[in-house]
């Protein structure tokens, strides 16, 4: 057994960070979003925002939150997603497949979104010391077991996010009841 | 070079943990040739086990009793030519079956044939595993779409609808069992497939057995879920031949078409293993902790290879029985010569046991156990894979109310309760 | 190669950020819309995840998770009114969804 | 009932039933011809709300060979293979009807014992149909087993068909006057031997189908038609009678030597799927009481009657209708006193009986029209002619 094997093995986990994977899912990410907003066909840009999805998904992995990725990919890709398709086959596209893509307002979108982005470039290059350059190793394994005990408590004790969980799981109590009334044709 | 090939036998954890890429991209290149085995082996198995159920005979040209049906299956479809219809959507027709496969094929990475024989052991495994596998229907609605036909668009409706549903009532099945691996000393439970596999092995008993029936009634609602996730009978409603001619891949032939069916055959050997690793197990023999002496692990290594020996007597007989015309040589010597093969592989095993048993170097041993792992494993999917079979030459099938009824009315509930009692147990009883 | 420090995940949740914000002022089809919205959620979710790894706790993530569950609901909540709509109006151009009452 | 027969009438008014919305996915969906569960070429035009039916319109006449009017171009004789080939399934009760109807044109009537042959020949027929209904049936709901059993057991009575008269599928079995063959050495024992080798394979399909779960929830209450509608659709057969409405030819108007049988007709109660299966199940297990009485007590003697070699009919016009499989299969037959029929029609069981599919699938699923074409048993060969 070599040296290097070994040391790989003593700490567990060799590091993910590495530059190229991260270029891959960015570039991914951000083609993904690019080919989102541009397509005609809906379904183009359904696939393409799973595209973008699955990368973010992969760059929470690298960034040592595994639960939150796989949240991302059963919920996301897996469920909002599939829902999303569901709706754009039940809706008749053929039609606004044919019209003009963008709204009479685009000129004025597009300078508020670049607006937008030149506020976060001065953000970022003026507040560049406000991002430490450090870069912690979070204990993965235990990643799923420390969340739960953020949201659920332990020994009694009620988590800290305890209260904030209940709102959302009533968020989607209430989402769930108004999409089934929406959606119903005769009330 | 060598060295670092050896490097990593004698390991004992997984070459993703291990952080070494050549082992796992080995073992990833394993798993995708013995998957593409095993569902050539399923196409012949369920076509003859079929045949068999409905006093038939099933393939029997192609080969010694069809044995080569599926290679020339195989062959046949990618020598055709691959259709796209004209009004299709051409880019997302051609990307559909590569979505469904690629799905169906990611999940292996984390199905633990062994405690060490497995590409990685995520800590979040089975959590990747639901949602990758969910990713399928994503292949199966877009493909509906994109054909631009009504039956087909009809069936990926169906699909997506189904598949939604039956995932939620699976998810909670899962996470019961998940609450149960949390009943050890430390109390902390897991989500790692091969640490689901430990805990069952540390609490001396397979989760289907657990606080019965809560354990029997998780593992039902995944068995029957499971099957309606794959969109096998009695829930075929996405590829219903006699309502939707041929559902969501209507429109589709050649390879690209066989893609679809290597995509279902993949899933349904997948979701066999999430169930076999969750309820069943996995790798584990029967009795592990009861009968672990030296000898019994002795008797149990022996399995494998009697099972082979098995295959190969079966394959004799077959030969023997064959017809003495001369028309036939040629099919005797083939099956003749496929009984030598299990024969050699069966005695194969039997040596490596034996040298398992009596050599007692740590790669040998190690090989004889993994040998073990996976025979136990295979044969539990294996057990699943036939159920399927039985499913579908038995029942009829489901109307899409009645299904949709069933996920939502049935089996939710069921799983919620299910879920609830066997967290109330477990609080009591830790 | 330069190491990957939060900078570099901010910048890729910028650009999100901002592809999404694009897709929701210009498109038409309002699915796309609420698709462009799931985008910028998602550099949101990015931006949150990487501040996790770089004060080494895990509010970030925690908050992400909630951020999903809100997606969730909002895309539920929002198809549903887009079909409500398109059954009584046939039409699913945000700039033909012009009327408060009919 | 007018409201029933208005209903039946304006069957090509696809009109939504709720215009307060615009439906957004309604969809028209072409079933058939080259569908697997059309029973051939039937084209079924579904207009879909989802997966719901709001109306279908059939298209048929692919298969249409023109049988009526082939019929006036040929003698009476060269013309009762022809009808064979409309309900292939049930060939012998097709040539029973039509040279019964040109006996009693003809004034002459077949001796006992072509009348005995002629009996235990159509009952095994009314099995075969039967079971053909029921394989294709069980495989259109997605049983696919059942299929591979009757299709093994069918081919004990094919058998049989064949040693009689050389044919298994078209047998033209029957002439005018009687039987052309007299039974081969063995026939009643290859008919005891049948009698004891079916209702064990009864059983079997029974233990398959009838208290399956996923069976009963797929036939229980789909397609339900009252009786009152089928009499008004003029539907007949098994139809008719799993709605509670006891009428059988065999018994209403018995031909051949049906009066000297002792069996009971099969009704149901309810008119939905399960009933008209369980009504053909009880069918067949008659159809088997029937044949053994017959083959038990078949007279010797001859088996044609006194009928000229030139069959020329006196000037007149006659109608005949016998219990085919699939209901009443009529024949009306005008002769001008030649050796052709003047005009032929026929009147199929299964043309008539697909008219009620429109009322029996609205408002169900995609998945039930298809059990209910099945359920229906038509033969697209006796629907086109």
């Amino acid at each position: 057994m070599n040296p290097v094997m070994n040391s790989a093995l003593n700490s567990g986990m060799a590091p993910v960070a590495t530059p190229f994977f991260f270029y891959m899912l960015a570039g991914l990410a951000v083609i993904g979003g690019v080919l989102v907003i541009t397509r005609r066909n809906a379904v183009h840009s359904a696939l393409a925002l799973i595209v973008t999805l699955l990368a973010v998904a992969g760059l929470y992995l690298m960034l040592y939150a595994p639960f939150v990725a796989g949240v991302q990919i059963i919920v996301y890709a897996g469920g909002i997603m599939v829902l999303f398709l569901f709706v754009i086959m039940l809706v008749n596209i053929e039609r606004s497949s044919k019209e003009r893509r963008f709204n009479r307002m685009w000129p004025v979108g597009l300078a508020a979104a670049c607006a937008l982005l030149a506020l976060f470039v001065s953000a970022f290059a003026k507040g560049k010391a406000l991002f430490p350059d450090r870069m912690m190793t979070l204990p993965e394994s235990s990643n799923t077991q420390q969340i739960a005990t953020m949201l659920y408590g332990e020994a009694g004790r009620m988590g800290q996010y305890t209260f904030a969980f209940e709102i959302a799981s009533l968020l989607l109590l209430v989402a769930i009841l108004g999409a089934v009334i929406m959606t119903k044709k005769k009330i | 070079m060598p060295n670092f090939i050896m490097s990593y036998l004698g390991s004992t954890v997984t070459p993703g943990e291990a952080g070494n890429q050549f082992w796992a991209l080995i073992y990833v290149l394993i798993i995708f040739a013995g998957v593409s085995v095993a569902v050539i082996c399923m196409n012949w198995i369920e076509r003859k086990a079929l045949a068999h159920f409905q006093v038939r005979l099933g393939p029997m040209r192609v080969g010694p009793h069809g044995l080569l049906q599926p290679i020339a299956d195989a062959l046949k479809l990618m020598l055709k030519e691959d259709i796209i219809p004209s009004e299709a959507d051409q880019f997302v027709f051609w990307v559909a079956p590569l979505i469904g496969l690629l799905a169906a094929f990611t999940v292996y990475t984390v199905i633990p044939f062994g405690p060490s024989q497995a590409v990685s052991d995520m800590n979040i495994g089975i959590l990747f595993m639901l949602g990758v596998s969910s990713l399928g229907v994503l292949g199966i609605v877009v493909a509906g779409w994109a054909s631009n036909s009504h039956y087909p668009l009809i069936g990926a409706l169906r699909s997506s609808a189904q598949m939604v549903s039956y995932e939620v009532a699976m998810g909670l099945a899962v996470v019961s069992a998940i609450l149960m691996t949390s009943l050890n000393a430390s109390g902390t439970g897991t989500l790692s497939m091969i640490g689901i596999v430990q805990a069952q092995q540390q609490q001396g008993v397979w989760f289907i057995f657990k606080f019965f029936p809560l354990g029997l009634i998780a593992f039902v609602i995944f068995a029957i879920a499971m099957v309606a996730e794959t969109n096998r009978a009695p829930f075929d409603m996405a590829e219903a031949e006699s309502e939707l001619t041929a559902g969501y891949h209507t429109e589709y032939s050649g390879l690209r078409w066989s893609l679809f069916m290597l995509a279902e055959y993949a899933a349904m050997i997948a979701v066999s293993s999430i169930a076999v690793t969750l309820w069943l197990g996995g790798w584990m023999r029967p009795f592990p902790n009861l009968l672990n002496a030296p000898a019994w692990d002795f008797i149990f290594s022996l399995f494998p290879g009697l099972t082979f020996l098995g295959l190969a007597a079966i394959a004799f007989v077959g030969t023997a029985r064959m017809p003495a015309d001369s028309f036939f040589k040629i099919q005797r010597i083939g099956l003749a010569v496929f009984a030598a093969l299990l024969g050699f592989i069966a005695l194969l095993l039997l040596a490596i046991a034996v040298a398992g048993r009596f050599a007692d170097a740590s790669v040998g041993a190690r090989f004889r156990d993994g040998i073990d792992y996976i025979y136990w494993f295979v044969l539990k999917v294996a057990v699943f894979m036939y159920l399927f079979i039985w499913y579908r030459a038995t029942w009829p099938r489901y109307r899409f109310d009645q299904l949709m009824k069933i996920g939502w009315k049935v089996m939710l509930p069921i799983s919620l309760g299910v879920l609830v009692v066997t967290a109330i147990v477990g609080v009591i009883v830790s | 190669m330069v190491p990957i420090t939060t900078l570099h995940y901010l910048v890729v949740a910028a650009a999100l950020f901002v592809l999404g914000v694009i897709g929701v002022l210009t498109r038409r089809n309002v699915v796309i819309v609420l698709m462009s919205i799931e985008l910028i959620l998602n550099a949101v979710n990015l931006n949150l995840v990487a501040f996790s790894r770089m004060w080494g706790n895990l509010h970030g993530q925690l908050f992400a998770i909630f951020i999903v569950v809100d997606a969730a609901a909002e895309a539920a909540v929002g198809l549903g009114i887009l079909i409500a709509f398109f059954r009584n109006r046939e039409t699913i151009n945000v700039d033909e969804i012009d009327l408060l009452k009919w | 009932m007018n409201d029933v027969s208005n209903r039946a009438l304006s069957n090509l008014d696809l009109e939504t039933p709720d215009k307060t919305y615009l439906d957004s996915n309604e969809l028209v969906i072409n079933m058939g011809p080259q569908h697997p569960a059309t029973h051939g070429v039937l084209r079924v035009i579904l207009k879909l709300d989802g997966e719901k039916v709001l109306g279908t319109e059939c298209v048929i006449g692919y298969l249409h060979r023109g049988v009526e009017k082939i019929a006036e171009n040929r003698t009476y004789t060269m013309f009762n293979p022809y009808v064979d080939r409309m309900d292939y399934v049930a060939a012998v009760s097709n040539g029973l009807g039509y040279c019964e109807a040109v006996e009693k044109l003809m004034n002459v009537e077949a001796p006992p014992r072509a009348k005995y042959i002629r009996v235990i020949l159509t009952e095994l027929n009314r099995i075969a149909s039967h079971q053909l209904w029921l394989g294709t049936h069980a495989l259109d709901i997605g049983a696919m087993t059942p299929l591979f059993y009757t299709f093994r057991d069918r081919e004990e009575i094919l058998k049989i068909f064949e040693r009689y008269c050389g044919a298994r599928l078209t047998t033209h079995a029957f002439r005018i006057g009687g039987c052309q063959y007299e039974t081969y050495a063995g026939f009643e024992k290859d008919v005891k031997n049948f009698l004891a080798f079916f209702p064990p394979k009864i059983d079997e399909y029974e233990a398959l189908l009838t208290t399956n779960r996923i069976w009963l929830e797929r036939t229980k209450n789909v397609g339900v038609i009252s009786g009152a509608d089928c009499i008004a659709l003029g539907v007949t057969g098994p139809v008719l009678r799993a709605s509670g409405v006891q009428w059988d030819l065999r018994k209403a108007q018995p031909y051949a030597a049906y009066s000297e049988f002792d069996f009971e007709i099969p009704i149901g109660t309810n008119g939905d799927t399960y009933d008209r299966y369980l009504v053909r199940m009880a069918e067949m297990r008659q159809s088997l009481r029937i044949i053994e009485q017959a083959v038990n007590g078949i007279p010797e003697g001859p088996i044609m009657g006194k009928v000229p070699k030139v069959i020329k009919p006196p000037v007149g016009e006659i109608y005949h209708s016998i219990e085919a499989p699939k209901g009443e299969l009529g024949y009306f037959i005008v002769s001008d006193g030649s050796t052709q029929p003047y005009r032929l029609r026929v009147r199929p069981p299964s043309f008539v009986n697909l008219q009620a599919l429109d009322i029996m699938v609205r408002g169900l699923l995609v998945a039930d029209v298809v059990a209910v074409i099945g359920t229906l048993d038509i033969v697209l060969g006796e629907v086109d002619r």
